[in-house]
C-alpha cells in the first residue's frame, strides 16, 4: 500500500475540498508558494483566485473570513505559527463563534482554521510553541487534534464540510508520521467520535495528536512487561466522546492522560473532572501536561523537559496501578 | 475629485423618502430611550439622535442586492436599511419576534434577508466582515456592494485598518463610512485621532471625502456616488461624514453625569439638526403627512413589540451551533 | 462602621497604590472622567499624566504597557469590557507572560489588567457578557477574582505590587456588593490564598466573585434544613490555593463548584481535576456552570438561564449528599 | 524637510565604525549559518544578509541611554546595538552563557543591560512595546529614544499602526524604521501594500521619509537627524529604508526551494551590497585590518559559545515568574 505522510493527507483533503465544493477557498500568508506545504499544489490546481495569500493581517483576514462565509463560502485558513490564534482570538471566539445565537440563528459561519505545526517545533522557543487547543475547547468552538494521517484526511474534511467555525490543530511533531494507506479507504471522519486505538486491559491512556504516537510507544514497551494499556484518542478535544472514554474506562477502571496544554484547566483537566464526576475507577487518575504557566525555552533539553513525555507517561501509568 | 462631483440633486420623492428615514429614525430612539426609562428595554442602548442623515442616506444609494454592517450605535443603520420597526423594536425588548428571536439584542440586530450582516459590539471589528462578504459577493458573480459603518473612534482600532488595506489591495467593491460625531464615548477625536482620518484611508490606497453627515442629500449624492463607482468595479471608497451625537453615548449616561461635553457645544451641535434639514425640504403639509404616518406605524411597531412573547428559558442556546454532534 | 462598596474599594486601592508608588499610573478608555466609576476622581488627584486616556487601540496600549513596565513602570489598564481581553490575548498571554522567562529573568512586567464588570451585565448580551478567567488562568497568567470590598482592595493592591503581570476580575453582579468595613484594616491580600468564608461540616462549596455571595446565601438556607455548608472562596483563580481546599475537604469529604465559566475545562474542571487526584471524597464532586460554548443571549430569562444560579447550586449540594 | 536635509558627513572614524558594524554583521550570520548546517544552532535564524546597513547606522545614530526592540530577523540589530557577540552565539546556541541563558534564542535576543528590549518572533508586535518604553523614560525625566525596527510586512500589522497613532499623539521619542525588503516571507510588497509605507505613516502624523538603506552612510544621516528631532521633544519620525534580504526568509528555505524571487532579481539585489559600499570608502589596508579584527573576535565568539554549558534542564521554567508564592 502506499504511504501517506500526515502532512500529505491534510493537503489531499483541502484538494479534495476544493474540488468537491467551489465555495471552499484557502486564505493565509504564503499558500501560494506554499511555504508550510500545506497547500503545495493547489494554488496552481485551483488558480490564485481560490489560494489567496494574505498581507500579514491575521485580524482582519480572520474577520474576512468569517463575512465571506456569511456570503455562502466556507473559508479554510492556514496560521503559520500557533500564537497567531491568540492574536485572532476575539475574531474566532467572539466573532465567528457568536454569530449564530445572536442572529437567532439567521446564519452560519463555516470557516476552518488550521495550524500546520502546533506545539513546540523544536528550535522555535517561547512564541511559536504554543498548543493552544484547550482554549478553544472552552470557548466552544469545534476543536480537532488528529493524530494519524487517515485522521488527518478525514477530520480535515469533516471540518471544512461543517456548518460551524472549526479550529483544526496539527501537531508539529505528526506532521511527519506516515502510514499505509488505502487512498480509496480515505473519508471523512466525524467530529466528537473518539477512537480505540489500541486495545487493553489494565489502563485507559488518553493521548491526542503527536501524543498518540507516544501512548501507542509506551502500551508496546509496557505490554513487554505484562501491562495492558488501552489507548483512546478522542480526535476531537471539542466536542469530546464522553461515551467512548466510558466504555474504555468502564474496562479498565484506570485512567492517565497526556495532554500538551498546560495543566491548569487543561484538556486533561476535563477529562479528569469527567472521571470525577461519572466514572468509578480503583485508582486515582493522573496526567501529564506541560507545567503550568508553560513557556517553551528555547535551549533543546529545556524546551523537552517541558512537554510531556513518554517516561512520564511510564511513571503515571505505574503509579495508577500501584494505587488502590 | 471632490465630494461635490459625486452626484446628482435628489427628485421630490427621495426627497421624500429621506424625511421619512431619519424622521422615522429620529422617533424610533426617542421612543426606545422611552422603553429604556421604562424598563421594557433592559440593557439600554446606543441613541442614533442626531446622526440620522447618515444611514437614512446611505442606505437610500443602496439596492436590494447590496448588504451593510453596523455598530453598537446601530438603530439608524438597520431600519434606514428597511427593517421592520416592530420586529426591531421587539428585539430590543428580547421578545421571540425579534429580528434575532430576542437573542442579539440592540447591539447585533440582523436581518439577512435585507442584507443587513448584524449590528457588532465590538469597535471596528464589523469592517473586515463587510470586506469579506463583499469580496465573497463578487467571486460569486453578484452585484453586491457591502456598506460598513463605524465611528471615528474605530479609526484607531488595527483590524479596521488592516481592513482598508486588504479592502484597497483586492478593490472590493466596500463602502467604509466613517460616521465622525466627535467623540469615542468621551474622548475628543481631536485627541485621539493623530494626523487625520481620510489621510488614513487614501494611505491605505482609495479616495476619501469628508463631508457634511448632517445633510441626508448631501450624504446621498456622496454615498450614491461611491456605490456606483464600487459597483463599477472601481474599488472601495470611504467617506467621513461629519456629524454630532446629541444625546448620550449610552443611556447609562442619563444616570452617570459625565463631564465631557459643554452645554454650549451640545447646543451648537443640536443646531444643524438633519432631521430640520430634511424636513424644511417638504411642504409643511407633506411633512405633517410623513410625520402622522411614522407616528402611526411606531404606535404598531410598539403594540407588536409589547404583545410579543418572551423566549422560552427552556431551552436558552438555541441556536449556538448549527449542528452539534 | 462605614461602608464600602466592592467598585469603591477597588478606586481606593487604585488612589492608595498611586500615592505609595508614583510608578503606578493608570491607561484605559474614558477613564479620566471614569465613565466606568473604577477611576473616580483619580484625575484630578493625581494629574492627566497618571490618568491617561487611549484612543480605542486596545492591542497598542497593552503592548505600551508592557513597554512601560520593561522601563519600570507599573501600569495599570482598565478594560471597558470583558471581551476587550480576547482582543489583547496575544498581547498579555504571549508578549507579557513570556518575557521574563524568554530573557532568561532580565526584566519583569508588572502590568496589572483590571475589568471592572466582568460576567453578565444584564442586557449587554453576546459580546459584553463573558467572564474568561479560565483563559488566563489556563495560561499561567496570574488571576484574581475578588468576591468581596475588602478582598477587592486588597488583591488589587497586591495585583499592582506584584512583579507579573495580574489580571484582576471585578465581576459585574458584585460590583454593588457593600459591607461594614474598618477602613484602618484594609491591607494588602496575597495572591493565592483562598479562605473560608464560611465554616462547615457537610460539604466544601468553592465560590468566587459573585457566586461567593450566592453561595452564602443557599449555605444559609441550607443551614435551615440541618445541611451545614462550608464555603471556600479561593480569590486567586491562578495561583490555586489547592491546601486551603484540601484542608476544607479534609473536612467535609464532599465538594460542590460553582463557577462562572463555560464547563469544558473551566476553572471548576481544575478543582475537579485536583479533587480527582488528591482527595478522598465520600461522593463524586460536583460542578454548577455555564454551558459548554455559552454565548449569553440578551433576552433576561436566556441570559440568567446560561448562568450558573442556586437552584443548580442547591440542587448539586443534594446530590452530593445523596450520593455516597 | 527631505532625508537629504537630515544630517551631515561622516568623518573618518565613523566611516569605519560603520565598516566594522557592517562586517562584523556579515561575517556573524555567514557564520552563524554554517553552524545551522552543522547542527550546533537548532531551529534555524533568518539571516540578516543584505540589511546590514540599517542597524548598523541607525544604531550608531544612538547613545547609551537609548533603547531599541528588534524582529525575528534580528541579529543585525542585536550586535550593532553592542552585543557581545560570543553571548550572542551561545544564544542562538542554546548555552546558558547566552545573552538570555539560552532561553530566548534567536528570535528573542535582549540585552537590558545595553538598552536591547528584545526581538520578537511576532510581526509588528515589539512597535507598541518600544513606544511605551520610551513614552516611560521620558515620564521618568530621561533622555532616551526608542528606535523600533521592523519589516515592510509588519506594516499591516494592525498593532503597529495602532502604534504609530499612539507616538504621534503623544510625541513619543521613538523612530519608526520600517526595513522593507521587498517581501514578507514569500509576500512581494506591492501584492501586500495599498498605498504607501510612507504615506501610512503621514497619516498618523509624523514625518516620514524613504531612504536608501544599502548605505550605511545615508542611513547614518537620516536617522542621527530623526534621533536628535525625538530627543528634542519634536516626536516620532519614520524612516523606510529601502533595501534587499541576500538570502532565504529563514534558514529552512535553504532545503525547501521557495520560487518566489528570480535568479536576476537576486542578483540585483545583491549586487548593491552594503558591506561593499562601505568597504569602498575605506583604504584596501584599513579594511584588511578591520576584517582580520571582526574575524578574530567572531573566532573567539565562537569558541566561547561552543564551549559554554547547556542549561541545567532540572528546572526548565526558571525565570517564568519573578514571584510565585
Ligand atoms: C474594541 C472595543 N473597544 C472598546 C469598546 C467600548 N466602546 C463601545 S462604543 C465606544 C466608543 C466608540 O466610539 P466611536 O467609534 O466614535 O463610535 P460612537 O460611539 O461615537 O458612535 C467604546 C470605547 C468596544 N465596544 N469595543
Ligand atoms: C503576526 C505574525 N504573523 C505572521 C508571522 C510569520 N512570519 C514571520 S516573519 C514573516 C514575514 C515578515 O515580513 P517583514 O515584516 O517584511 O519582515 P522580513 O521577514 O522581510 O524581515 C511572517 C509572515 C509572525 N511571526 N507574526
Ligand atoms: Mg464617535
Ligand atoms: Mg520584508
Amino acid at each position: 500500500m502506499p504511504k501517506l505522510s500526515y502532512l500529505k493527507a491534510l493537503n489531499r483533503a483541502l484538494g479534495d475540498a476544493m474540488e468537491l465544493d467551489p465555495s471552499v477557498f484557502l486564505l493565509g500568508e504564503d499558500i501560494r508558494v506554499a511555504a508550510s506545504n500545506l497547500t503545495a499544489g493547489l494554488s496552481s490546481r485551483f488558480g490564485p483566485e481560490r489560494v489567496i495569500d494574505t498581507p500579514l493581517s491575521e485580524q482582519a483576514f480572520t474577520n474576512f473570513a468569517t463575512g465571506a462565509a456569511l456570503a455562502g463560502m466556507r473559508p479554510v485558513i492556514e496560521f503559520q505559527i500557533p500564537s497567531l490564534l491568540f492574536l485572532v482570538f476575539e475574531q474566532i471566539a467572539n466573532q465567528a463563534h457568536k454569530f449564530s445565537l445572536m442572529t437567532g440563528g439567521q446564519c452560519k459561519v463555516p470557516v476552518t482554521y488550521v495550524v500546520p505545526g502546533s506545539g513546540s517545533r523544536t528550535g522555535w522557543a517561547g512564541q511559536h510553541s504554543d498548543h493552544p487547543y484547550t482554549l478553544f475547547a472552552h470557548v466552544g468552538v469545534k476543536t480537532v487534534v488528529p493524530a494519524t494521517p487517515s485522521d488527518a484526511y478525514g477530520l480535515l474534511v469533516s471540518a471544512i464540510r461543517d456548518d460551524d467555525p472549526v479550529v483544526v490543530f496539527a501537531p508539529s511533531a505528526a506532521l511527519g508520521v506516515r502510514d499505509d494507506v488505502d487512498f480509496s479507504t480515505l473519508a471523512p471522519v466525524p467530529l466528537g467520535v473518539g477512537r480505540v486505538a489500541r486495545s487493553g486491559r489494565d489502563v485507559t491512556v488518553v493521548a491526542l495528536g503527536h501524543l498518540l504516537q507516544d501512548a501507542l510507544v509506551v502500551a508496546d514497551e509496557l505490554a513487554g512487561v505484562g501491562i495492558s494499556v488501552e489507548v483512546f484518542d478522542p480526535r476531537t478535544v471539542y466536542p469530546f466522546d464522553v461515551d467512548g472514554l466510558a466504555a474504555s474506562v468502564a474496562k479498565t477502571r484506570r485512567l492517565v492522560v497526556i495532554d500538551d496544554s498546560n495543566r491548569t484547566s487543561g484538556f486533561a483537566a476535563e477529562v479528569l473532572a469527567l472521571a470525577a464526576e461519572r466514572f468509578t475507577l480503583d485508582a486515582p487518575p493522573r496526567r501529564v501536561t506541560r507545567p503550568d504557566g508553560a513557556v517553551l525555552p528555547f535551549a533543546l533539553a529545556l524546551d523537552r523537559a517541558v512537554q510531556p513525555g513518554r517516561d512520564q507517561l511510564v511513571a503515571a501509568i505505574n503509579a495508577v496501578l500501584e494505587d488502590q | 475629485m471632490t465630494a461635490d462631483d459625486l452626484g446628482r440633486t435628489a427628485p421630490h420623492a427621495v426627497t421624500v423618502d429621506l424625511y421619512r428615514a431619519v424622521r422615522l429614525i429620529r422617533r424610533f430612539e426617542e421612543r426606545a430611550i422611552e422603553f429604556v426609562r421604562s424598563g421594557e428595554i433592559v440593557g439600554g442602548i446606543h441613541p442614533y439622535l442626531g446622526q440620522e442623515a447618515i444611514a437614512a442616506a446611505v442606505c437610500a444609494a443602496l439596492t436590494s442586492a447590496d448588504v451593510i454592517t453596523s455598530t453598537h450605535r446601530g438603530h439608524g443603520h438597520v431600519l434606514a436599511r428597511g427593517a421592520d420597526p416592530g420586529r426591531m423594536l421587539a428585539e430590543l425588548m428580547g421578545r421571540e419576534t425579534g429580528l434575532n428571536k430576542g437573542r442579539g439584542g440592540s447591539m447585533h440586530a440582523a436581518d439577512f434577508s435585507l442584507g443587513i450582516l448584524g449590528a457588532n459590539a465590538i469597535v471596528g471589528a464589523a469592517a473586515s466582515i463587510a470586506t469579506g462578504a463583499a469580496w465573497a459577493y463578487r467571486q460569486q458573480g453578484r452585484d453586491t456592494v457591502a456598506v460598513t459603518f463605524f465611528g471615528d473612534g474605530a479609526m484607531n482600532e488595527g483590524m479596521l485598518l488592516e481592513a482598508l488595506n486588504l479592502a484597497a489591495l483586492w478593490q472590493v467593491p466596500v463602502l467604509f463610512v466613517c460616521e465622525n460625531n466627535g467623540y469615542a464615548t468621551t474622548m475628543p477625536v481631536g485627541s485621539a485621532v493623530a494626523g487625520s482620518i481620510t489621510a488614513r484611508a487614501r494611505a491605505f490606497g482609495m479616495p476619501a471625502f469628508t463631508i457634511d453627515g448632517q445633510d441626508p442629500e448631501t450624504v446621498l449624492k456622496a454615498s450614491t456616488a461611491a456605490v456606483a463607482r464600487a459597483r463599477s468595479g472601481k474599488g472601495p471608497m470611504f467617506l467621513e461624514c461629519l456629524t454630532y451625537r446629541f444625546d448620550a453615548h449610552h443611556t447609562f449616561e442619563h444616570r452617570a453625569r459625565l463631564d465631557y461635553r459643554s452645554p454650549g457645544e451640545v447646543a451648537a451641535g443640536r443646531a444643524r439638526d438633519p432631521v430640520a434639514i430634511q424636513g424644511a425640504r417638504l411642504p409643511e403639509r407633506e411633512r405633517a403627512a410623513v410625520d402622522s404616518e411614522v407616528e402611526a406605524a411606531l404606535d404598531a411597531a410598539a403594540e407588536f413589540a409589547l404583545g410579543s412573547a418572551h423566549p422560552d428559558p427552556a431551552d436558552p442556546l438555541k441556536y449556538l451551533y448549527a449542528v452539534m454532534p
